[in-house]
């Protein structure tokens, strides 16, 4: 009886009211008419849509610099990968690779650079980490604009240059990763490639966590003048995060797009560090700690509500009411992990 | 020399995008009566909502990135005098006594919210302007015209659910700036909006040399000695940012009156962007902001505003590139005014340190010589 | 909390409400419908209520115009030709809308009003 | 100036904090205009006879008190220390309460300011009053003239000389109505020697007002100098409550030490004579710990011990040879100079450290045993890891980490529930032994351990102290343990350094006569910078 009170207590009443939300959702599916199959289908496609961003978010946590509301800068060396490599006419696997690597080279960069701004803002890294984003974002759509991109399916037409709003991906590696070995079990497809590549990412983060250097992360994340004691020193570590951080969230979106089949740029990554950051705490994380198993809970709950919820509310209720329950859970979510009281040691 | 240098490292933020927009304004090619003729204008409009931001920063709890919770009463206020078809002057007086009892009640609630988040108010208050849209939307969306019904058409959604997206306020429009407007020359003053701001910046201070606000100043240094000496710090925490979300609701009727539509769900979001912007650029830090910076930072974040978009479409050569840098600049004052406020900070730190550092070594090599 | 507080509060929360009463009486807005629609003597023309901007009324139509409060109003009708007729007129209290026909608007004479009620339909 | 009637009088306080008895029978009275000097080493209880004074509520948390206080000759219970406040009763703490950003004016009155009521106060309540700032710059002024000193009461507090900000704080307490009863809590650690002249004088002029004085200090020669009587605490207990006519600073010294303890020679190994570690002019930037100019020799399988009161720099020393803190000096280890500010390069010069703040900088509270104990071998020492790929990376080595904390829970008798058990969940005593492990398993030639035996239970301090002898004799550990408890290093160093205003007062031998110790730590040793020993 105990153990059930600490448990609750520990994994909060949030989350369990929002997985028996999920749950019953599942369980309404049939009842009012929503094809189950597809739905579970929909829901592991955007499972393993976002479940890197979200993972993205791992290492930056541990090491204690918080949520990483900046993971659009990671997204804007990812669009920078596939942008430059559809340029150059990559296509298929080989595109899909060299855009990883330039993702990766860019991803460093940029990382590095803002690993090194907030060493230089502790105890304010969210609040400016967001903005950092945001304004991140704005420049790059004055770049889009501006960067000789001429490629004539990535410009706009009429005028010749600028990257068009949203890019299609189907000519490139569009579906490349869902469509590896994709097979159905009970008309329900399982994007096999994609769920494969997600497993690596995860297991990468899993054994680069145990590493030397992951652990004085983790460390520094839980005490930083213990670490500092040890020999650690707590800004490479930070800065290592951040750079680990804003490479996957790079990848991150690679994978997003081919799945999604589509590039979008100029505005789109303002807001996408919300939805990842949600589903990471959803997962059960907290400012200061969170594994892996956090990660694959939190994106599997989210993005279920996210796809559950339209189609059997709006199969009930003829109305967008999803949107409004999306943006309450998301935000709430964070606000609940923001004020919740940081157990004290005894 | 050294005063200088001092002023220039006690402005720097200030004085960055100061010269930005002197370089802006040639390369926009806006002519000098246009510039002042808007900013007159856009002051009246907006220096209200910036006032919203000064008391929760002399309570130390940083920028209210939760004021939207006020701009979004404030909207509620005009929805409700628009809705019942009251006009003019009536209409703005009634919209702001609706508006008042909803801002207290959330300011309320958000003061509550960010004391159980001491050290990421700023982050915290973000979020929840963005919890509170979501409550929002929820409430024009689907409690309006379900609940409380809506009994005008041009309120109503097309298709009859809840409030429509754009809101024309034609009814009230300008009913402040037009009670009396003075012509000098080309310019048209609003002289009752001007008045409003007049009697706002008295309250404030008036405000600062109270016991209340004496407590602010108090807990906005020292949280631990304020309490040791009796002060409630969480109470008057509280009362800072309800305070501060009254001032953001009246602020955000001032500012859509001028306007003349609203954006019905994200008109508020608007407001909290650029109030922090503005107190920024003016000098502000997170921890210290006088009216000085609100009236220096609402001019100089306006004259931004209109010149920056107009001199990159001219520099790029393209209408898009304007739209983005406005946005870009918008973003990028906050960002930059933080970081170089921490940056700032530390490097404060880091010299007290120096300094005993230096004395210390001063007298080892004292003692080592003994 | 003592009694002069309590006295104070009170005349607050009263002077609240009775300003909130105020605002929503006076500032209340009723359309009123400008009816141009006797053919018998076509004019385009325009009309102006209380010193607001001019309201176009074409031959033949009703226009539809927002006037703040049921009170005393000034209407005026600016001719094509430039001839202009001011009236005073009160709008009806307890009606929802209100309805004056140029026609009878003529000089010299107090406006017609009519207030309109709602349908029986409804 | 004592007037001879009773102001305050404590009967039979007791104390225990969860069966640890800190304060015994503890009596003794108070007259107007009396100023007592309260003298005691640190942990003798006089920061809990002073938490119970003045009802703070950590004590009424931790189980209450036993005895009575009487004020004026009415028993008196202060539930908070507002309470004692209004009963008269001020406090000036060793750290500074002040509001850096106001004036002493504002300071003095800070939340006590006077007020002008307006309109706006019946409906918002009291705090919408303005503040009255002609009549708080009169209080002010009339409180620092009680005071006798000289004070700017528009000058802010972070601009203020150390010594005004001290007037300061006492100046608020006078400023109270019917202040009869302050406490000050080593008022002059701070000070020069002129402030503390000014400081003296202004509380003799105060006891002249009629205002009794508690005066808690470390400074001998000025309770002699200002006190009317003397009380001196010991392990809980008054050991002396007299007048303080005709005492010296030497008898003051040899009471608040007190007995003599038996020495333990005979457990010491024998050290060598060649010097193993050699500090010279160091200086440490600790906060409240200052360094300033240090020299020691510590020589191969020594136990040296550092003493000294709170506050002096002792625990600077071993924080910054361990680059925690910005230093500077020579230090070298086994005649190879260390690397000063980089943790990393003491680590690996075969130093470990124990530090004093075990939560803080000690341990990994939110993480497992194995961690704790390992993690810093791992990191300085590149040991319990496995090598991936050829040695491309290495991933953790969990069972040798596993197999490291299973061999130090047994060998330092570590009460848990297994390795994996979490730091914050173990008692004080066993989180010390986890960091004593966490230090020996960088198998160091030289341990740095700092107040190890601070805030834990009598068999845990026993077995550390053991543990310490144990590993010098056995391995030859070359040991510095600085420590607070003058008993605790007679009974186990070789040599004993007592530091006094970021100084070597002197080095003793822990047979040397205790009073000789209490003269150093107040600042009277004959020899500074002497080797005594």
């Amino acid at each position: 009886m105990s153990s059930i009170k600490t448990f609750i207590a520990d994994f909060g009443w949030p989350r369990i009211i929002i997985a028996l939300f999920l749950l019953s959702l599942f369980v309404a599916a049939p009842i009012v008419g929503v094809d189950l199959g597809a739905s579970i289908g929909d829901v592991l496609n955007r499972f393993g849509q976002n479940a890197i961003m979200v993972l993205a978010l791992v290492p930056m946590v541990q090491s204690g610099c918080g949520l990483n509301f900046g993971l659009p800068i990671g997204i804007l060396a990812g669009l920078l990968g596939s942008t430059i490599t559809m340029q150059l006419g990559l296509t298929g696997l080989t595109g899909l690779l060299v855009a990883i690597l330039i993702t990766i080279v860019f991803g460093v960069i940029f990382g590095y650079l803002y690993g090194k701004l907030l060493n230089n803002v502790k105890g304010e890294e969210m609040t400016i980490a967001m903005y950092v984003g945001f304004s991140a974002v704005m420049l790059f759509s004055i770049l889009w604009l501006v960067l000789p991109f001429n490629k004539a399916d990535l410009v706009m037409g009429y005028a010749g240059e600028g990257l068009r709003r949203s890019i299609a991906l189907e000519d490139y590696w569009g579906k490349l990763l869902n469509n590896f070995g994709q097979f159905s079990i009970g008309g329900t497809p399982i994007p096999t490639g994609l769920l494969l590549f997600v497993g690596l990412c995860v297991f990468f983060v899993y054994v680069f966590m145990r590493t030397r250097t992951g652990t004085a992360m983790t460390a520094v994340g839980s005490n930083p003048d213990f670490a500092r004691a040890s020999g650690v020193s707590v800004e490479r570590m930070r800065t290592v995060s951040t750079v680990v951080s804003t490479v996957l969230g790079g990848i991150g979106i690679l994978a997003y797009q081919q799945s999604f089949g589509w590039v979008q740029v100029y505005d789109a990554p303002l807001f996408m560090a919300f939805p990842a950051v949600s589903a990471l705490l959803i997962g059960g994380a907290s400012v200061t700690k969170a594994s892996m198993v956090n990660v694959v809970l939190g994106t599997f709950l989210f993005q279920g509500i996210l796809t559950m919820t339209p189609s059997v509310i709006n199969n009930v209720l003829k109305n967008e009411l999803s949107e409004v329950i999306r943006i309450i859970v998301t935000n709430g979510m964070i606000i609940y992990a923001l004020t919740r009281k940081t157990k004290v040691a005894k | 020399m050294r005063n200088v240098k001092s002023f220039v490292a006690d402005n720097i933020v200030t004085l960055i995008f100061l010269t930005i927009t002197i370089i802006a304004i040639p390369f926009s090619g806006l002519s000098g009566s246009y510039i002042i003729s808007n900013l007159i204008d856009r002051f009246a409009r907006s220096s209200f909502l910036v006032f919203a931001l000064i008391l929760p920063i002399m309570a130390g709890m940083g920028i209210n990135f939760a004021m939207v919770l006020g701009a979004t009463a404030g909207q509620i206020g005009l929805i409700f005098a628009v809705d019942h078809n009251i006009m003019g002057t009536e209409g703005l007086i009634l919209a702001t006594l609706v508006g008042i009892p909803l801002s207290v009640g959330l300011g309320w609630f958000s003061g509550q919210v960010l004391n159980r988040a001491r050290g990421r108010e700023m982050v915290t208050g973000f979020i929840l302007g963005y919890f509170m849209d979501g409550i929002y939307q929820f409430f024009g969306l689907y409690i309006m015209g379900w609940l409380i019904p809506i009994r005008t058409a041009q309120v109503m959604q097309i298709d009859g659910g809840g409030v429509r997206n754009t809101l024309a306020l034609e009814s009230v429009r300008g009913g402040l700036d037009k009670i009396v407007s003075l012509k000098v020359g080309p310019f048209s003053i609003p002289v009752v909006t001007f008045a409003v701001i007049a009697v706002l910046c008295l309250f404030i201070i008036w405000f600062r040399r109270t016991k209340l606000g004496q407590d602010m100043r108090a807990i906005g240094q020292e949280q631990g000695i304020s309490h040791a000496a009796g002060i409630n710090v969480d109470r008057t925490r509280i009362l800072a940012i309800v305070i501060s979300t009254v001032l953001a609701c009246i602020g955000q009727i001032i500012y859509l009156q001028n306007l003349g539509n609203m954006f019905t769900y994200t008109s508020q979001r608007q407001a909290g962007y650029y109030a922090a912007a503005a107190i920024l650029v003016g000098g502000a830090t997170v921890s210290k902001a006088s009216i000085k910076n609100v009236f220096i930072g609402v001019f100089l974040v306006h004259a931004l505003y209109i010149t920056t978009p107009l001199a990159g479409k001219a520099l790029f050569k393209s209408a898009m590139v304007g739209q983005y840098m406005s946005d870009f600049i918008n973003y990028g004052i906050i960002a930059s005014a933080l970081v170089l406020h921490a940056w700032k900070n530390k490097r404060a730190a880091d010299l007290a340190r120096a300094g005993l550092r230096m004395s210390a070594e001063a007298q080892a090599a004292a003692g080592g010589v003994a | 909390m003592n009694l002069r507080s309590l006295v104070v509060k009170i005349t607050l929360a009263v002077v609240y409400l009775v300003l909130a009463v105020w605002a929503y009486g006076a500032g209340k807005g009723y359309p009123l419908y400008i009816d141009n629609t006797d053919l018998s003597k076509p004019t385009m023309l325009s009309v102006v209520i209380d010193g607001k901007s001019p309201v176009r009324v074409r031959e033949g139509a009703y226009t539809e115009i927002m006037v703040k409060g049921a009170r005393k109003h000034t209407i005026s009708l600016v001719l094509p030709s430039g001839a202009e007729y001011r009236e005073t007129f009160r709008f009806p209290a307890g009606a929802q809308a209100a309805e004056i026909r140029v026609p009878e608007l003529a000089p010299g004479s107090d406006p017609v009003v009519r207030p309109v009620l709602p349908r029986q339909d409804r | 100036m004592s007037t001879g009637t009773r102001l305050l009088s404590l009967r039979g306080i007791s104390k225990e904090f969860y069966g640890n008895v800190v304060l015994e029978d503890i009596s003794f009275d108070l007259d107007r205009g009396q100023i007592i000097g309260l003298v005691g080493e640190n942990g003798a209880g006089k920061t809990t006879l002073m938490r119970i004074l003045f009802g703070m509520p950590v004590i009424a948390e931790t189980g209450g008190f036993n005895g009575t206080i009487e004020l004026d000759g009415q028993p008196v219970a202060f539930k908070t220390p507002f309470d004692a406040l209004d009963a008269g009763i001020g406090m000036v703490h060793q750290e500074f309460s002040l509001i850096p950003g106001f004036s002493t004016t504002e300071n003095i009155a800070l939340n006590r300011e006077s007020l002008k009521t307006n309109f706006a106060c019946d409906i918002f309540g009291k705090r919408m009053s303005v503040l009255d700032r002609v009549t708080m710059r009169e209080r002010a002024v009339k409180a620092i003239h009680t005071l006798g000193v000289k004070l700017d009461p528009d000058m802010l507090v972070s601009e203020m000389p150390v010594g005004h900000k001290q007037f300061t704080e006492i100046a608020r307490e006078i400023d109270r109505k019917n202040v009869k009863l302050l406490v000050l809590d080593e008022p002059t650690a701070v000070l020069t020697e002129t402030e503390a002249e000014v400081l003296l004088s202004s509380m003799r002029a105060l006891a002249a007002q009629g205002i009794s004085i508690i005066f808690i200090s470390h400074r001998l020669h000025e309770i002699t100098k200002v006190a009317d009587k003397i009380v001196v605490l010991r392990d809980g207990k008054i050991v002396k409550d007299v007048p303080v006519a005709g005492v010296s600073v030497q008898d003051i010294a040899a009471w608040m030490v007190g007995r003599d303890v038996k020495t333990k020679a005979a457990h010491l190994s024998v050290c060598k004579d060649s010097v193993y570690l050699n500090v010279e002019h160091l200086w440490v930037d600790m906060p409240g710990e200052t360094v300033r100019d240090v020299s020691f020799q510590v020589m191969e399988g020594e136990i040296f011990g550092i003493g000294g009161l709170a506050g002096q720099g002792k625990l600077g020393i071993a924080n910054g040879v361990m680059g925690l803190f910005p230093a500077g000096g020579q230090v070298t280890v086994g005649g190879q100079d260390v690397i000063l500010n980089n943790p990393h390069a003491a680590l690996n010069s075969d130093i470990a450290f124990v530090s004093e703040d075990r939560r803080g900088v000690g341990l990994l509270l939110d993480e497992s045993l194995e961690w704790n104990i390992a993690f810093t071998a791992m990191q300085a020492k590149r040991q319990h890891l496995i090598p991936v790929l050829g040695g491309l990376f290495s991933v953790r080595d969990e069972k040798s980490m596993k197999a490291l904390a299973l061999e130090y829970i047994e060998s330092l008798e570590i009460r848990c529930t297994g390795p994996r058990q979490r730091a914050k969940e173990l008692s004080g005593g066993n989180q010390q032994k986890i960091c004593l492990a966490k230090a020996f398993a960088l198998k160091p030639k030289l341990l740095f351990v700092s107040e190890p035996t601070r805030g834990i239970d009598v068999g845990a301090k026993a077995i550390v102290l053991e543990t310490l002898r144990a590993y010098n004799r056995d391995y030859g550990m070359t040991i510095v343990m600085i420590s607070s408890e003058l008993e605790e290093l007679r009974s186990i160093c070789h040599r004993v350094a007592i530091v006094d205003e970021g100084k070597i007062a002197g080095i003793l031998p822990p047979t040397a006569d205790v009073a000789q110790f209490g003269l150093l730590m107040s600042g009277l040793g004959a020899g500074k910078n002497g080797d005594a020993a």
